[in-house]
């Protein structure tokens, strides 16, 4: 990864060091992970034997989620290699924080991860909450619970159609949205707004919830499980979806752990690590449901493995709800938050992967230094070496598989 | 009532014959003046792809000329394997050579007098040759049957009721021919065997 | 002189409609002239609803409302988009090849719009009946790479190139498998007593009427693979989803058109809708009956003849009603009082045609050469005929919503490893069972 | 206006022939000399499809055939060369490819 | 009588497996080449075995040997190779492609295939990692090919297409880390090494076919034990030690025995394989096998148990010092063969033979060991860099342990059998003329057991001395490593009892069983009334004496002493410890770590990469000398000439310069160029001048036509 240099893309030949030698010695076969060599001979000179074509994917293309420069490197139509130019939706979210009161940073991580910014939201709180050692009551946890598994379907929803619609069905787009709307109506019910919810707040929720929540949570249950099999008519055994998706993008488990992938990226390669169950948060250990896991790490895998999640997720917030205790909602929380010296480092399972905070308080009001580990920064690492050898098409893919929003990972 | 509405009026109209020309010198100086200078401009363009334009449109009004002899079936395949098959080959083999560089070198090379004055003793010989012969080549065309040309030439290639054509033989052979140059082609232009 | 017009303007058209050949065949330029105007109007017109509905049947499939401002439902949104397309100005790039560039669109239209001269709405309904018709059209057809190939290189850009490339590679390829696919039910039409076949359009369709078959049901069920070989290399051939490689938005943004702008762009446009129409009447001639009605064996008589001949303005009726079906559904809102007006006038429009089309079957329905009965005769040809096209028009705008698309190996492994094979054998199988019957 | 007859196609692929062969004799580009070949072989075929007609049987159709199939050849064979030229040369003018061997 | 007809089979299963690893070996998976290699040794040993059972049927413990000849694959048998021998007469010159099966060959075909077979096994997992994996074991299935090939021979040519295939292997696969320049070395080194005592070799068979006009060994056998030579015959002296100068080459005598601790650049298994169990006995091999020969030339013997026993003391005194794990085993094999050839030299045929046998077992197992300590220290081979690994890789320390004690020679293990009996034939035999060597050996003994539990102490027991990042790193081999040294330590116990010495109570089955081959000799012997030499346990068993058992606890004692000192002066050793040698005489040790310079004094002597002073002497210095003599002598002498050659040739030039060629050929050729010239045009590469050509003559056809 580097930071765009806004150069011509001829000039990138010179960004990656050559990895050229020992190609020939068959025996001892080097996997590149991660790393990038668009390095080429001469290139100004175009062989028809090899002729190298560099092109520019990005920042302003339909399929790269955003703004999102990936420069790839061509035989033909086959992919030698890929470097990733980001950093075009830099806010310093980060630096933001040193300059912020704990409470009033809350707001700003709903702007990283816009998809899901409920989950967004609950990291940060339970991170600061942890750096209070002050511990959210049991009805708000609930809520949490229920408002983050409903953003984690929206967000699966979202990822579903543009990822469908990236592959060429235009369809699922337009249902998914469809009903992601309830999602987004009860998010505004409940809290006045619809993407960037700011739900939650350090040592629980500020908002009760609204009268026939629990209803029209159990209604939306109802209502959306039948649209899950519903996207799942249209692609699960089509034909061309299959042979898009199956065997395309493959990253091994080992692979997959050494790059940090998490998420549902990592569970399709079949490594069943979620931090869910893993090292349960909120009220998540109450609850009683399975982590799906793929087998191939394909894109198809990740598909079901998605697919899959959001059954889950309808059951956890079936749980939920059945089972929501009575109390209060906010913990004691003094009114100005002065956390005693330290650091802290919390993550949660967002929809994407393992989203972290890492913060460092030197007492005052403001964070001394606060991080945020974005699962698709990270996530998206692993694009090189999952499409490396694939088709053009395959990268459009791939980018769509791995789920990424540039929010997220430019910060 | 007008002559031309007339005419329009009494020409064929359900007149099962059909056959009158509809080919009329004008077509033919037409059709001879567009292939000419496109021929004209496919030798003289720098642009190798203009070249391959103006070329299509010699073939095609090539094929207007067939058609003007009673040829149906040749026009036909003279579009489809010239204009639809081979100038594609053309077109995809000059993208993959890089003409940039040609365009900017010279067009001609350095015997072009020698090769220009040749070519014009050629046509002399050519209009001299006709015009001394001219007693060869009778005035009257033959009428050809158009409606069963293809079936005719489908005769002599494949023979007819069990007998075989006079040309069968060399229609295998000639498929045998294709075969060979598309294995030659194939081989050639591949990068590793 | 009106009386003269009057006395003669009947004659003229009976003149025409007593013909049994098509204008081309009887060397009449005049009317070959109209027919050339009709068949470019109607085709153009025919890509303008062909958008519109395209935009609104799809719209419907993914629970949307699709265009709705423009006219009521929309109806006007062909118009104003060809306008806006008209007006908005002609980019050509700097360092493209002008005159490449400039007529790379034309050789695309040229190519979709000269098929039509051969393809018979009726048995006289064609510009000409040319005796290599099928041949014409395929080569014509395949002019059309030609433009998608100078496209893709003027504009001397990568993601237009390698559209291009990637299209011609496609069409070059899937035009192998269509034309054996062709010849298989070019076969079939040798299959009379004097075992002669036949390369014409109209003859085609007339051996179907000969051996009161469609050859999609032909040697069951050789007929009916060809047809789908056919069906699915037409798309490849048209570049319409789920083959549209050359356009992948997702990945190469535009294809060979990225550059275009403007009139030149619908250009491209129109001649891809041209095309779709054309390759469909190629499929609906050769398998599907051309202009014949359905049922013509089992059910014939005058009385089935007559009731058939009902189905063009019942057609229409429907239409109509369907459009004042809208204006009820309307909001009774002062707003929307234009809108309705101008519903309720289409469903007028729409209920006047099949009113007059009515009356025209009921006139008609006698044997004898009248204006009445010949006019029903060829309504119903064409109304056939083009019925079966739109049911391809439909079925291109279903895949389109249904597929995801193909990629470019995937899509070439298809044309050549199983449509060419399974084209070969039916052509082989299709052979020997022919010499087999005969 | 006069008929058309036999010799007025012969004076068009007369025409055709020498244009052919100049492109063949002074071009340097060797696609456009393929493409000059290519009008060459087409003056041919008029001229034999001429003939067909003033005879009035198709043995001229039939032989232009066997033509096209024959410039079809050449046509892959040719561009075949060519591009298996390019990869070793870099390029495409005939008087730089003069070795006589490889 | 199936598996003794079809006996050739044994050497063509491991061939097919190295023909199938050189033609389609890149392709295969691992797995695939483990079942095609590991496979035909598995069948190999296991069709061996039954051979071996057939043939005891066959035999009936009469000893009678087998022999198959598939065909003669050199010379005819029918007088077309014919040859003058000694006396005058004609033999015929003819190899078979022949095979013979005796208990002596019998053997060494077991324990050839099956340790063979448990060091491939061990291999699949040493290997695993190794890149070039099919062609390390299409070589160690050539390598077994060849040598069953070797021991299955029933005449010198073969066995000698044998042995220089195991050569051949040996060079390979020393050199299989090609790319590592010592490697490289090494394996040149032996490769060039083994070609001297080829050459000797091939030269003595040739004298014995000369003398007696057969390759076969039943001919000359035969011959030997007829009577018809007398005891020092001079040519059969020669030939004998010819061959004996063979074998030192290929089992590491003195003085040839150079290459074979720079052998150890190989991978482990092959050291274990080729250079400590099976190749490098094959020397013994050779001269056990011509033990008629050697009986009939007491010099051959005499310097065969003196160069034995000097190879033995040296070897071992080298092996004392020695860091490199791998080095102080590969000493220790040298020292070993040297014991190997006292006891042939004394004419303990099967003692020799016996030791060969157990020393199979527990050499094979003390490499593999080795290389399982490697395996687990990452590739590290310096015992100072070892350390307390007992606790870490328990099953790789009680099998080196078992077997550290079978080579110290304690009872009851294989090692106290076969070195005791070695020790107390040399004692016994020609009446204790040979009781000086059984000093030597005695002494060898003592260090044997020193270095050998020096090198158990410094790996095994001694503090730990690793790095941490190695120390993190050690793990117990796989089971497909562990296995065969279980088995292998279960061998090195037992197989010591096969021949249990009369003087304990048993019945020494072995040299029973041996007997048949070395029996004869004894009776030419006792014929000629050389008392002493003892070729057969038949003499032995008559011979208990109370001096054996003293001898018996003196070597015990040897072994005890040397542990012990061994456990006092390394059970401690930390970092940087003390050797004992170097504190007491550093002098001593310099002059033992560096291996008696032997290598350098080669050099300066025969190689003559070093320079003695001013003078390069070896083979360098003779080319020296060459080019000196032909730079000045015979290139004085041509310049000479050239000289006067030169001075008439400018004359001679001249004239033709300006005479022949200016008026007689230059001429003629002007000519002929200008008239070609018009012909050239036609023909000067230019395609569009061709074509222009063409045109030209389609004018010309044009032009003739119309007006004709």
């Amino acid at each position: 990864m580097s930071a765009p240099t806004g150069e011509d893309t001829k000039n990138i030949s010179h960004l990656a060091p050559s990895n050229r030698e020992n190609s020939d010695q068959g025996e001892t076969e080097r996997k590149n992970v991660g790393g990038n060599d668009l390095t080429f001979e001469n290139p100004d000179k175009t062989y028809l034997d090899s002729n190298e074509l560099i092109i520019n994917m990005g920042p302003q293309h339909p399929a790269t989620h955003g703004v999102l420069r990936v420069i790839l490197k061509l035989d033909g139509e086959k992919v030698l290699g890929t470097e990733c130019v980001i950093g075009y939706l830099h806010r310093g979210v980060e630096k933001i924080a040193e300059n912020r009161t704990y409470t009033m940073f809350n707001p700003y991580v709903d702007r990283m991860d816009y998809v899901a910014a409920v989950s967004n939201g609950l990291g940060y709180c339970e991170a600061v909450e942890k750096l209070l050692n002050v511990e959210a009551t049991p009805r708000a946890k609930y809520i949490r619970v229920i408002l983050t598994e409903l953003n984690r379907i929206a967000s699966h929803q979202l990822w579903l159609g543009t990822h469908a619609l990236d592959i060429g069905a235009m369809t699922p787009l337009f249902y998914t949205f469809r009903d992601r709307e309830e999602i987004l109506k009860i998010f505004e019910k409940y809290c006045g707004a619809r993407l960037t919810t700011h739900a939650f707040r350090i040592g629980g929720c500020q908002y009760e919830t609204y009268a026939g929540f629990e209803k029209e949570v159990k209604n939306f249950l109802t209502f959306v499980a039948p649209k899950i099999d519903e996207y799942e008519t249209l692609l699960t055994t089509n034909r061309i979806w299959m042979e898009r998706t199956k065997n395309v993008g493959v990253i091994s488990a080992a692979d997959a752990i050494a790059l940090g992938v998490t998420g549902p990226v990592l569970r399709a390669s079949g490594v069943k690590w979620d931090l869910r169950k893993a090292q349960p948060y909120a009220a998540y250990s109450e609850f009683d449901f399975e982590i799906p896991v793929g087998t191939n790490g394909d894109t198809y895998d990740r598909y079901l493995v998605r697919m899959a999640e959001m059954r889950q997720s309808l059951r956890i917030i079936e749980q939920a709800v059945n089972s929501i205790p009575e109390g209060p909602i906010m913990a004691k929380v003094p009114k100005v938050i002065k956390p005693p010296v330290g650091e802290i480092y919390h993550s949660i399972e967002s929809p994407k992967g393992e989203l972290g905070y890492f913060i460092v308080s030197d007492g005052s009001t403001q964070p001394y230094r606060l991080r945020v580990r974005p699962p698709s920064f990270v996530n998206l690492q692993a694009l090189d070496i999952m499409v490396r050898g694939l088709l053009v098409a395959d990268v459009v893919a791939v980018i769509g598989t791995i789920d990424i929003v540039l929010g997220e990972v430019d910060r | 009532m007008n002559p031309a509405m007339n005419s329009a009026l009494n020409s064929g109209l359900n007149s099962t014959a059909g056959m009158a020309p509809v080919a009329t010198p004008y077509f033919f100086y037409g059709l001879a003046a567009l292939a000419v200078v496109s021929g004209f401009l496919v030798i003289t363009r720098r642009n190798v792809v203009h070249s391959a334009l103006a070329l299509i449109v010699t073939l095609l009004s090539v094929a207007g000329l067939y058609l003007m002899l009673y040829a149906p079936f040749v026009a036909g395949v003279q579009i489809i394997v010239y204009a639809g098959g081979i100038m594609v080959l053309f077109l995809f083999v000059i993208m993959l050579v890089n003409i940039e560089r040609s365009v900017k070198e010279r067009r001609f090379n350095s015997m072009w007098p020698v090769g220009l004055s040749a070519a014009g003793a050629l046509f002399t010989l050519f209009v001299f040759a006709f015009a001394k012969g001219r007693a060869l080549f009778p005035d009257r065309m033959m009428s050809l049957p158009e409606s069963s040309n293809t079936q005719q030439i489908a005769t002599m290639l494949y023979g007819d009721a069990g007998k075989i054509g006079p040309y069968t033989f060399a229609f295998e052979i000639a498929s045998l021919l294709l075969l060979v140059a598309i294995l030659g082609a194939v081989i050639m232009t591949k990068k590793k065997i | 002189m009106p009386n003269m017009i009057a006395i003669w303007m009947p004659n003229f058209i009976m003149s025409y409609l007593g013909s049994t050949v098509t204008p081309g065949e009887a060397g009449s330029q005049f009317w070959a002239l109209i027919y050339v105007l009709i068949i470019f109007a109607g085709v153009s017109v025919a890509v303008m609803s062909m958008n519109w509905l395209e935009r609104k049947a799809l719209a419907h499939f993914q629970i949307r409302l699709g265009p709705m401002r423009v006219g009521p439902h929309g109806l006007l949104q062909p118009i104003a988009d060809a306008l806006k397309l008209m007006l908005k100005e002609d980019i050509i790039p700097s360092e493209a090849d002008q005159f490449v560039f400039w007529v790379a669109p034309l050789i695309g239209l040229l190519a979709a719009f000269t098929v039509y001269t051969v393809i018979p709405f009726g048995p006289s309904q064609a510009v000409s009946d040319m005796n290599i018709g099928i041949l014409f059209m395929l080569g014509v057809s395949s002019l059309g790479v030609l433009g998608v190939v100078v496209a893709g290189w003027a504009s001397n850009s990568h993601y237009p190139l390698i559209g291009a490339l990637r299209s011609s590679a496609q069409m070059v390829s899937y035009e192998v498998a269509m034309g054996l696919a062709v010849v298989s039910a070019i076969l079939m039409t040798s299959l009379n007593e004097k075992g002669t076949g036949t390369l014409s359009m109209i003859g085609i369709v007339r051996a179907q009427e000969q051996q009161g078959i469609w050859f999609i049901f032909k040697f069951f069920p050789l007929g009916l693979i060809a047809f789908i070989v056919f069906a699915i290399a037409m798309i490849a051939e048209t570049n319409r989803a789920p083959f549209d490689m050359a356009e992948a938005e997702s990945e190469l943004t535009a294809g060979y058109h990225t550059e275009y702008s403007g009139l030149r762009w619908s250009l491209f446009m129109l001649a891809e809708y041209a095309a779709m129409i054309a390759v469909s009447s190629i499929a609906v001639t050769l398998w599907l009956g051309g202009w014949m009605r359905p049922f013509v064996r089992l059910l014939h008589g005058p009385s089935w003849d007559f009731i058939f001949s009902l189905f063009p303005g019942l057609t229409f009726l429907g239409l109509a009603a369907i459009a004042f079906v809208g204006v009820l559904r309307m909001p009774a809102h002062s707003f929307f009082k234009i809108q309705k007006i101008g519903l309720e006038a289409f469903g007028g429009l729409l209920g006047f045609i099949a009113l007059m089309l009515l009356v025209i079957a009921i006139a008609g329905r006698s044997q004898d050469p009248s204006i009445g009965s010949r006019l029903n005769e060829s309504i119903g040809y064409i109304y056939w005929f083009l019925l079966k096209v739109a049911v391809f028009m439909y079925l291109f705008i279903w895949y389109r919503a249904t597929w995801p698309r193909y990629r470019f190996d995937q899509l070439m492994r298809v044309g050549w490893k199983v449509l060419l094979p399974i084209s070969l054998a039916v052509l082989i199988v299709t052979a020997i069972v022919g010499v087999l019957v005969a | 206006m006069v008929p058309i007859t036999t010799i007025h196609y012969l004076v068009v692929a007369a025409a055709l022939f020498v244009l052919g062969v100049i492109g063949v004799l002074t071009r340097r580009n060797v696609v456009v000399i393929l493409m000059s070949i290519e009008l060459i072989l087409n003056a041919v075929n008029l001229n034999l499809v001429a003939f067909s007609r003033m005879w009035g049987n198709l043995h001229g159709q039939v032989f232009s055939i066997f033509i096209t199939v024959d410039a079809a050849a050449e046509a892959a064979a040719g561009l075949g060369i060519l591009i298996a030229f390019f990869r070793n040369k870099e390029t495409v003018n005939v008087d730089e490819i003069d070795l006589l061997k490889w | 009588m199936f598996f003794l007809n079809h006996i050739y089979l044994i050497p063509l299963f491991p061939a097919f497996g190295a023909a199938i690893m050189f033609f389609f070996g890149r392709k295969l998976q691992k797995t695939t080449v483990d079942a095609v290699c590991v496979g035909a040794i598995v069948v190999a040993f296991l069709f061996a075995c039954f051979t071996a059972v057939e043939y005891t049927h066959f035999a009936h413990g009469t000893g009678q040997p087998f022999e198959k000849i598939v065909y003669t694959w050199l010379g005819s048998g029918d007088g077309h190779l014919n040859f003058t021998k000694r006396d005058g007469t004609l033999a015929s010159f003819n190899a078979d492609a022949g095979f013979l099966l005796d208990p002596l060959s019998s053997i060494w075909l077991l324990f050839v295939t099956g340790v063979g077979m448990l060091i491939h096994i061990y291999s699949t997992g040493y290997m695993a990692h190794e890149g070039g994996y099919y062609r390390f074991f299409g070589y160690m299935n050539l390598f077994m090919f060849s040598m069953l090939t070797l021991i299955l021979a029933n005449n010198y040519i073969l066995l000698f297409v044998g042995w220089e295939g195991v050569g051949l292997c040996s060079y390979l696969l020393i050199g299989f880390y090609f790319h590592r320049n010592s490697a490289s070395t090494a394996a040149n080194k032996a490769f060039i090494v083994n070609r001297i005592g080829d050459a000797g070799f091939i030269l003595g068979a040739l004298t014995l076919s000369w003398y007696l006009g057969s390759f076969r060994f039943a001919d000359i056998n035969t011959l030997a034990r007829s009577g018809h030579f007398a005891i020092g015959d001079p040519v059969l002296t020669a030939a004998a030690l010819l061959l004996f100068v063979g074998a030192c080459g290929k089992s590491a005598q003195i003085p040839l025995y150079i290459w074979l601790p720079d052998a150890m650049e190989g991978p482990t298994p092959v050291s274990a394989l080729i250079h400590a169990a099976t190749m490098v006995t094959a020397g013994v091999y050779m001269v056990a096998r011509s033990n008629a020969v050697f009986i009939l030339a007491p010099t051959a013997m005499k310097t065969v148990a003196i160069v034995g026993a000097l190879t033995a003391v040296f070897a071992a005194s080298i092996g004392l010092v020695q860091n490199d794990i791998k080095r102080v085993l590969a000493y220790s094999t040298v020292s070993q063969l040297g014991y190997m050839f006292l006891a042939l030299g004394v004419g303990a045929f099967a003692a020799g033979v016996f030791h060969v046998f157990t020393h199979a077992f527990f050499k094979a197992l003390l490499f593999l060991g080795s290389g399982s300590v490697i395996h687990a220290m990452s590739g590290e081979q310096d015992m100072r860099n070892m350390g307390d690994l007992r606790r870490r890789i328990p099953t790789t320390h009680w099998t080196m342990f078992v077997a550290t004690l079978a080579i110290a020679g304690i009872f009851p293990f294989a090692g106290f059998f076969s070195k005791d009996e070695i020790l107390w034939q040399t004692w016994a035999s020609e009446g204790g003329a040979y009781r000086i060597l059984w000093f030597v050996g005695y002494a060898t003994a003592l260090m044997t057991a020193f270095y050998m539990f020096r090198l158990m102490y410094l790996t095994f027991y001694s503090p730990s001395r690793m790095s941490h990042e190695v120390e993190h790193h050690v793990h117990e081999s796989p089971k497909s490593m562990t296995v065969p040294l279980v088995i292998l330590a279960i061998c090195s116990i037992g197989a010591g009892w096969l021949s249990w010495p009369h003087s304990l109570g048993g019945s020494a089955n072995f040299e029973k069983f041996l007997e048949p081959v070395f029996a004869h000799e004894a009776v030419v012997l006792q014929e000629e009334g050389k008392s002493g030499q003892l070729a057969a346990g038949k003499k032995e068993a008559e011979h208990t004496d109370k001096t054996e058992y003293v001898l018996m606890f003196l070597s015990l004692a040897a072994a005890g002493v040397g542990w012990g000192m061994a456990r006092s002066a390394y059970l401690t050793a930390r970092k940087d410890y003390p050797e004992p040698i170097a504190q007491k005489s550093p002098r001593l040790f310099n002059v033992l770590y560096n291996k008696w310079f032997v290598d350098e004094g080669y050099d300066y002597i025969f190689t003559g990469r070093r320079k003695l002073g001013e003078v390069r002497l070896g083979a360098m210095g003779a080319g020296e000398a060459a080019s000196w003599f032909d730079a000045k002598v015979i290139d004085g002498v041509v310049n000479d000439v050239g000289w006067v050659a030169r001075a008439v040739a400018t004359l001679s030039t001249w004239s033709d310069k300006w005479i022949i060629d200016g008026l007689g050929v230059n001429g003629p050729a002007i000519l002929a160029r200008m008239i070609s010239y018009p012909a050239r045009l036609l023909e000067w590469g230019l395609v569009q001048w061709y074509a222009l050509v063409m045109v030209a003559g389609l004018l010309g056809f044009g032009v003739y036509y119309v007006w004709k």
